[in-house]
């Protein structure tokens, strides 16, 4: 839908780099022109400076990896289960009826508030942490599959039957292919929730990870600290929708609205 | 009838339910389909052609009335029955070889066999080299093709076809209807196909079925009494014409409304 | 050192501070382990989580302040105070240095910010503002939390003070805010965190306790000697109190800040005589008293004396300080 | 596709009810059953009889009120700004490109650690609240509405650009209701999350509020009061989660496998 | 040719790029329409005539060559220019009526007249009473129809359709026929229609287009100079024959693949 000038064109390409260093140099010299003091919002440089001590770097890759490993790990057994419980649940208007209630209601309970007695029951080293991760991964993925499964058109549906298909194969290659657009969207709301629930699992009580430093930071009101480690987190979050991205292209060539990203 | 029917259809109705209220499409059909028969169903636009044939494979239920094939209830798509849908349906993720196997994919592991087979057929309804396409590459004729070709690599007993040749030219119809010839007599599966084209149903047919306009019912059961093999010389014969003409006067006087 | 006995101390804030690094210096000039114990501190979202690990057997030991212990003991759960760790009350208010507030009977009709509007320091400022005249419902509170956004409060005049505790006053001290302090009548007596076990603990593991006691007494003693080793220590045994980014003197100077704020309310008269760990039966009574007033429990403790012992004080007590000093004298990081 | 007997059954209609009284019986039981402390988990009962008092129920109504106020302007804010972001972005690749990321990026920004930050800048009225609720409900909002516009097929794309529809009506007749079951499963997790998000933005500094009473419950260590507000989230979060479902039946009629559940 | 030529194709190509490797599908196409020409285009499945209607409507780009429309290049869909796709194409949230009156709605409120206009086509080509229903509630050739009036609601002076009766029973389809010549004879629109039937191109147009197979070229231009009102009587006719004829051979030399 743009115009022809701007497909393929160099100005496509830089502009995304121009907004970027806009945003920087705003983040730079907003907080000096406005006034903001350095606790509010510090500027840009001082953030990135937390960045040069080697030391630093190293406390931060530590801890990253811990994070990291606790949001895939959740990610893996929460989105699983979302895709799994997506899958069973919209066979059968039984256990829908049944179940999905339960599910809404686990979810509207805040996770903050959960995350003690997650403690109580699996301790203070990863696996509550997970769970937490887990938790919040599940809905979204589940609510997306269940729609993508319902996006089956009826013709596709007689089709399958006509043939003979056994429910397996029906999910195989009908039902899962057709909904693995809307199940890649739970996957980048779960990924992106994942690494939410690392930290606020971290907060509630753990040995390491960014999730501390983060409490730490704040605690210590080293609040260029504290915007380093979002930025991490960022860096983090902006890889995994980089990761989905790509698996769009991949798996949903398809798609002509999907695919046409490739070309960019 | 004779009791070799495979197919019998026993004073079937459907009346669809919709937000807008009851919707009849076809009004107390009976018949039986002899195994080995092909018959053609003809009738106006909307008068439950699909709608019958989706009965008879188990697709629908019908709203009264009974069917059975071989002797037993249908309930549910059978095995052995293949099936080419009025819209070619074909997965948009699959290629063209991909779709063709389908039927087989999701029963068993796909053989050297089987696809050599696929390749066979789409070289038949001349898709040679089209076997790696997406379906959204193909012209809505390629499609229609393709999903033939599902239909047969199964090498079901019983097929049924709904328009399966209304998107194609006249000579790839033409060649189509020669080879759908070919096939039945070497391999005598019972075949029921809705066709637009009397020419085609005469050309193709043992039996055509007449049906009114909606709520459908047949109001002509046509035995063509032709040669099994039916090349395209016969449609210029003098018996070809007579029986076209026979069902021909069924368009006038069933006009829609 | 194999064969230490592993112990979680539950600490009752979200992050290791300053204020509780008399456990780094105890871990790390080995008086923990002097005592076979290899101690673990992990930090908790506030002391109710630490009542709640406690009650529920996920740790053995932790500090937990005397409001969770009272309502955590009128509802069943047989807590045991065994080490006074906090002596004096950690709440206050603070107003600005130039603000015309002078004493807490200055109050009346002023905003306070507080840390969250479940924070005790409003039911303890409510109980107290009667006692000099002021009506508590004329007072009101916002949750201000700490650090940037109490410190941001306080600048813009959404507030006319803070009603928070000594580790959260530190901090704005240390970005530059002046404070004048004032405690209510009769506050001393309300003292802060203590060193709670299961009652089954006692009985089973009194030396554990006894151990415990003395390694922690003997790092309080250090800290109070020599704050600056203890930091160092702390910045050892927990890197991530390492503030990223900031020159290591700046930060020295802050934390000092905040231990000693802190040791100011570990030691006192009662103490100087009785030794580390010591609990005044009286003050107990106040508490008691106190929470059942505020309603922080429904009814008085009856058997409140047995709630806490200080059977434990004189072997918290039996160990050669000039030793220990010595040991962190020589101590390098 | 469940077996004709359970169709408009009455054990179709009791199997959910029966499974709601054996999650109630456990909750009741296994407390005591398993010797786990009330402050761990408190039976049902104890929780239920918080609600007995109507002193109680007064307080709760009076600060759910605040709370659902603040989730449901947040959610409108935000779910409304995530539709029309997705619908503008989806117009254009550049737009995409360049805002993507950033909006990644926020996501990815954990709101706890955010809302003191916005407290300071909004104040500690309803205003921050309001606006990490926002900023929970943009992101479902968002990704769901880009996956529902993408996957509008390329047929009816040609239909309007072939009769010459401006952009506006391929928005309004196509693009939206092509979109609207993705849209609908996108409102329904920014229900969810606006929930928690009012109560997490209650917990750093608020006046009244669910949030607010939580935080005291569990300060006095009144854990069945943290149950009952629990359930009363749980309540509102049903509520919600059921009036999207009413609006799928309602609007997506045309979809066999939304309509079918009309029925049940 | 003339100069009152509405349409210009000059040596259109057209390669679609697939992730296959490129297809040639269209090769050197040259032709010009007049004003108020009914043309027909024939020719084998696949062959490029969806994607040389697609192309003369703006909905595709040449890979090379230029078409013009009234004088200006093509750049785009015009106003004024009706389509029928080879699917029905309908929105299945919408019912009969409001697909019908679709482009009107994207362009301007719909006005009484506008509804009147609709029930007049729905009538014509056989829905009363289907103006309720949605699609799904249709029978495939139903659905053909309803994208029928579609195209001939707007009123425009140019229509491009394709196989729009291709789902059609032989007497509908006659009907149809009928209708369009009258309509064309009152309207003078200029219509490009592709039609698989050698028949229904005779009998509706004013000229008739042969295309060789995939890459389609034109092999034939052929003048149908038969008065402009057809009947149905027509059929019978030797001139009819005749130029039926004409075209008949290219469709036995044109062999599919
Ligand atoms: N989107 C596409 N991508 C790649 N190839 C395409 C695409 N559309 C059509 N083709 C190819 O272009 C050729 C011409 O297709 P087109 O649809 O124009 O044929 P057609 O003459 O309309 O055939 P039919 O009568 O079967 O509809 C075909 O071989 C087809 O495979
Ligand atoms: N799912 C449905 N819901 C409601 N009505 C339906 C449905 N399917 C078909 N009908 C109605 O039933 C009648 C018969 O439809 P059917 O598809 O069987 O016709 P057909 O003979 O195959 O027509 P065509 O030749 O146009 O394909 C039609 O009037 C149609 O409106
Ligand atoms: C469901 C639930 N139960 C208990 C706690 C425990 N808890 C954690 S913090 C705190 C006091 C406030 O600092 C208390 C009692 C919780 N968080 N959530
Ligand atoms: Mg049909
Ligand atoms: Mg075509």
């Amino acid at each position: 839908m743009e115009s022809r000038f701007m497909k393929d064109n160099l100005g496509y390409k830089l502009a995304p780099l121009i907004l970027f260093v806009f945003v920087a140099l705003i983040w730079e010299y907003a907080p000096t022109l406005f006034g903001i003091p350095e606790f509010v919002l510090p500027r840009l440089s001082r953030v990135v400076s937390v960045f040069a001590d080697p030391r630093t770097l190293a406390v931060f890759f530590d801890n990253g990896l811990v994070t990291l490993l606790e949001a895939l790990v959740g990610l893996l057994i929460g989105g699983g289960l979302g895709l799994a419980f997506g899958v069973v649940l919209s066979q059968s208007r039984l256990l829908m009826k049944m179940f999905y209630p339960y599910i809404v209601a686990l979810q509207c309970m805040p996770k903050v508030a959960l995350a003690p007695l997650l403690v109580i029951w699996f301790g203070f080293g990863l696996t509550s942490k997970i769970i937490v991760v887990a938790l919040l991964c599940f809905f979204p993925m589940l609510v997306n599959t269940i729609t993508g499964l319902r996006s089956v058109s009826r013709d596709n549906l007689e089709l399958f039957r006509a043939i003979g298909a056994p429910r397996s194969a029906t999910l195989r290659h009908l039902y899962i292919p057709a909904a693995l657009p809307n199940i890649l969207t739970g996957l980048e709301l779960a990924i992106v929730v994942s690494l939410l629930g690392a930290i606020v699992g971290e907060f509630v009580g753990a040995e390491k990870g960014l999730g501390v430093l983060l409490v730490q930071a704040q605690f210590q009101m080293n609040i260029p600290a504290v915007f380093a480690i979002l930025l991490i987190l960022v860096a983090l979050g902006l890889l995994f929708s980089l990761s989905v991205k790509f698996m769009r292209q991949r798996l949903l060539f398809w798609i002509p609205q999907e695919a046409k990203q490739v070309k960019v | 009838m004779s009791d070799d029917a495979i197919i019998k259809v026993d004073a079937v109705v459907k009346t669809y339910a919709t937000a807008g209220g009851q919707v009849p499409a076809l009004s107390a059909v009976s018949t039986n389909i002899r195994n080995g028969d092909f018959v053609s169903i003809v009738g106006p636009s909307g008068c439950g052609k699909t709608t019958l044939l989706k009965m008879i494979g188990g697709l629908i239920e019908p709203s009264a009335g009974s069917i059975e094939l071989r002797g037993s209830p249908v309930t549910g798509p059978r095995e052995d029955v293949g099936f080419v849908f009025q819209g070619a349906v074909l997965l948009p993720w699959k290629t063209v070889l991909e779709n063709v196997l389908l039927p087989i994919q999701v029963k068993r592991r796909v053989t050297a066999q089987d696809r050599a087979r696929a390749f066979e057929l789409l070289d038949s309804l001349g898709l040679t080299n089209f076997d790696k396409r997406y379906p959204a590459e193909l012209s809505g004729g390629m499609q229609q093709r393709v999903s033939i070709c599902r239909a047969l690599i199964g090498d079901p007993s019983c097929l049924l076809l709904d328009e399966p040749f209304g998107a194609l030219d006249a000579l790839t119809r033409e060649n189509i209807n020669v080879l759908f010839n070919q096939i039945w007599r070497g391999t005598r599966k019972t075949v029921l196909l809705v066709t637009h084209s009397i020419q085609e149903a005469v050309f193709l047919s043992t039996r055509v079925l007449v049906m009114s306009k909606r709520p459908g019912e047949i109001v002509d059961d046509i035995q063509i009494d032709l040669p099994e093999e039916r090349l395209p010389e016969l449609i210029g014969s003098p018996e070809f014409g007579a029986l076209a003409n026979r069902i021909r006067p069924y368009f006038t006087k069933l006009a829609i409304d | 050192q194999d064969n230490l006995r592993e112990v979680v101390f539950g600490l009752p804030n979200v992050a290791m501070t300053p204020a509780f690094c008399m456990f780094a210096v105890s871990s790390e000039l080995g008086f923990f382990a002097e005592e076979g114990l290899d101690v673990r501190v992990q930090t908790m979202s506030g002391a109710g989580q630490v009542a709640q690990m406690l009650a529920a057997g996920s740790i053995e030991i932790g500090g937990i302040t005397p409001e969770p212990i009272w309502t955590s003991i009128d509802q069943g759960y047989d807590f045991r105070i065994v080490y006074n760790l906090v002596r004096l009350p950690t709440g206050a208010i603070g107003v600005p240095a130039d603000s015309d507030i002078n004493g807490m009977e200055d109050l009346a009709g002023k905003r306070l910010g507080v840390q969250s509007l479940g924070s005790s320091n409003i039911t303890l400022t409510n109980a107290l503002l009667p006692r000099v005249g002021v009506d508590p419902g004329s007072v009101q509170y916002l949750a201000v939390g700490v650090g940037a956004q109490a410190f941001q409060a306080l600048q813009a005049g959404h507030v006319d003070g803070l009603a928070t505790s000594d580790t959260n006053f530190a901090p704005l001290e240390n970005m530059g805010m002046a404070f004048k302090y004032f405690l209510g009548p009769g506050q001393e007596a309300l003292f802060s965190t203590q060193v709670v076990v299961n009652g089954e603990t006692v009985q089973s593991d009194p030396d554990f306790i006894a151990g415990f006691g003395r390694a922690l007494a003997k790092g309080t003693a250090v800290a109070i000697d020599n704050p600056e080793a203890c930091i160092q220590m702390m910045w050892k045994r927990y890197p991530d109190t390492r503030e990223i980014g900031r020159s290591e003197d700046e930060q020295m100077a802050g934390s000092i800040k905040v231990l000693e704020k802190r040791l100011a309310l570990m030691t006192d008269d009662y103490q100087a005589e009785h030794g580390w760990g010591s609990t005044n039966p009286a003050n107990v009574q106040i508490w008691n008293e106190f929470a059942t007033e505020t309603a922080i429990i429904p009814k008085a403790i009856s058997d409140i004396d047995t709630r806490y012992t200080n059977d434990f004080v004189d072997a918290f007590n039996d160990f050669d300080a000039s030793a220990a000093l010595a040991e962190a004298r020589a101590w390098a990081p």
